[in-house]
């Protein structure tokens, strides 16, 4: 960008915000996936959890499009508003898991390294969220309409409540991370490649 | 009772729909008769198979309508007969667990030679069919692998989303063989695609170093 | 007042965090105190710089709570003694544009000779400190060089992103200088890495000198 001295154009083009997004996006959805993985495989080999009580993600009320018919019909500014709310739906239990995590006993380095490193990239990619939404939609950014979060479905004292509590939230952050990023990857074809990615 | 049937393991091509396949148990020569059924996350009813054979037989498949991306799928198969029923266990998956697409089409191979450049080997391929990576609904990883014919050992690459690589380090005269396969988020890698051969051109050229 | 200070330059050497350097104008035998200030895109007001010393003399570094990449930055340095105040030139940029990695580590040679088979040079290298490239942060191009040690001139190759190549047909008995630098999605390549020499084995050739 021609970036005359301190003027308006001086700004990161929206190309680059989207390709560092997708970087970030992808690479949290990836240590996300690795992180369930290695619990499940670590704490809950046959995943009876899953089957008995099913999956409670806290940003299930969010109306995220679940198919590639409905993510096509939305629009992008929704589209990009429901990326912000999710990832804003996230900044507690984020916190909370990094927390957690070193509380958990026998859990391997790996995942606390892990937990700290999302919590870290999320931060940064919701900067950039808020950066990218406001350069699409100008003056458009609702800051208070995203998901909260109820806090941890553990039974004080229960360690398997506990664990299958943060079963379900690493359950849920590889879901919504995955969401995140599959929109982004939409969004980032739709918007600078003109859908012909 | 009829022995036990077995969902044996479910996959998708494109994100969009889903195919699983299914062995009966014995059947101690009686008719017997199979059911799949399914029920996804929080569901309160289960329900049957939509299509048992547009996938072929001992299948289940799921087109676009039936298929959400972000829900747990709970299948299993039921068989009965005059002694009674008997249940196979449940195979329980998210579609981004089974994503598996085709292998990567039209994979071809240029030997570039410049005027004082290193020679190189340009390959590209097509993205497999069905996976719509142009809208950005599936993101494709590669992975290129590539040996002198003659040699067990591969060399691999990895390549993110590009569908052309080029590689520089072959050898003069010798016969390569090259590969391409790829991967969704998902751990399933693709089969390899089709092996394409080249015969790199003979004994390098004089090197002027003035 | 004092003399006209400088912001000369900015780098980051791993796209996460960012040094720049400046000069103070001159003092005129004054005690003259130095502030580098700076703002960000849509930023309401300016700050000064965070680190004056982490990265030595004459510099600010930015780490990675305050470097951003989603925002263009502005620099300047303001100088004031007893009898004024005198800023810099604002210097600008996002951290794509500043990129500059460290070189590439580790550069070993091998000359490989195999029965029926043309001998190569194998170059080969690691990637440079601090370049996250596994997170595909960075993505790295590389360039080798050599020359005969007594020659002049240089022969390049680009490598996109493998770590290695085969060079052939070199001049035997002769003695050779390598070298490989690299360059991420900027237009800055890094230094060249330290040389790395090698004999060629065998007699050098008679020149044809008709």
């Amino acid at each position: 960008p021609i970036c005359s001295n301190g003027g308006a154009s001086c700004q990161v083009s929206t190309s680059a915000l989207f390709d560092r997004a997708v970087k970030l996006s992808h690479y949290i959805h990836s240590l996300s996936s690795e992180m369930f993985n290695e619990f499940d495989e670590h704490f809950t080999p046959s995943r009876r959890f899953l089957a008995i009580s099913g999956i409670n993600c806290h940003t299930a009320s969010l109306n995220t499009p679940e198919d590639k018919e409905q993510a096509r019909q939305i629009q992008h500014e929704d589209l990009l508003n429901l990326v912000l709310k999710v990832l804003r739906s996230w900044n507690d239990p984020l916190i909370h898991m990094v927390s957690e995590v070193q509380d958990i006993r026998e859990a391997p380095d790996t995942i606390l390294w892990k937990a700290v490193e999302i919590e870290e990239q999320t931060k940064r990619l919701l900067e950039g969220m808020e950066r990218i939404v406001g350069r699409i939609q100008p003056g458009d950014l609702e800051n208070e309409i995203y998901s909260p979060w109820p806090g941890p479905a553990s039974v004080p004292g229960d360690e398997n409540s506990r664990l299958f509590a943060f079963y379900n939230l690493l359950h849920c952050l590889r879901r919504d991370s995955n969401k995140i990023d599959n929109y982004l990857k939409l969004l980032k074809c739709r918007l600078i490649h003109a859908g012909n990615c | 009772p009829p022995g036990k049937p077995k969902v044996t393991s479910c996959r998708s091509y494109d994100k969009e729909t889903i195919t699983c396949w299914w062995e009966p148990g014995s059947d101690g020569g009686l008719p017997t008769n199979y059911t799949v059924l399914y029920w996804k996350e929080n569901a309160k009813t289960e329900q049957e198979c939509p299509d048992y054979h547009s996938s072929g037989p001992y299948t289940c498949y799921f087109d676009k309508a039936h298929t959400s991306v972000w829900h747990y799928y709970f299948v299993y198969v039921k068989a009965r007969n005059a002694l009674g029923t008997n249940v196979s266990e449940v195979f329980q998956f998210e579609i981004g667990e089974v994503v598996q697409t085709h292998p990567p089409r039209n994979l071809s191979l240029l030997y570039e030679v410049e005027s004082s450049k290193v020679p190189y080997l340009l390959v590209s391929w097509l993205p497999p069919e069905k996976a719509d990576t142009k809208m950005g609904w599936i993101t494709l990883q590669y992975q290129v692998r590539l040996k002198e014919e003659k040699k067990h050992v591969w060399e691999e690459h990895i390549v993110d989303q590009q569908t052309k690589l080029k590689l520089f380090s072959l050898n003069p005269g010798e016969d390569y063989v090259v590969q391409v396969r790829c991967k969704a988020d998902s751990k399933h890698w693709s089969e390899w695609s089709e092996e394409s051969y080249i015969k790199i051109p003979g004994s390098p050229r004089q090197r002027d170093m003035t």
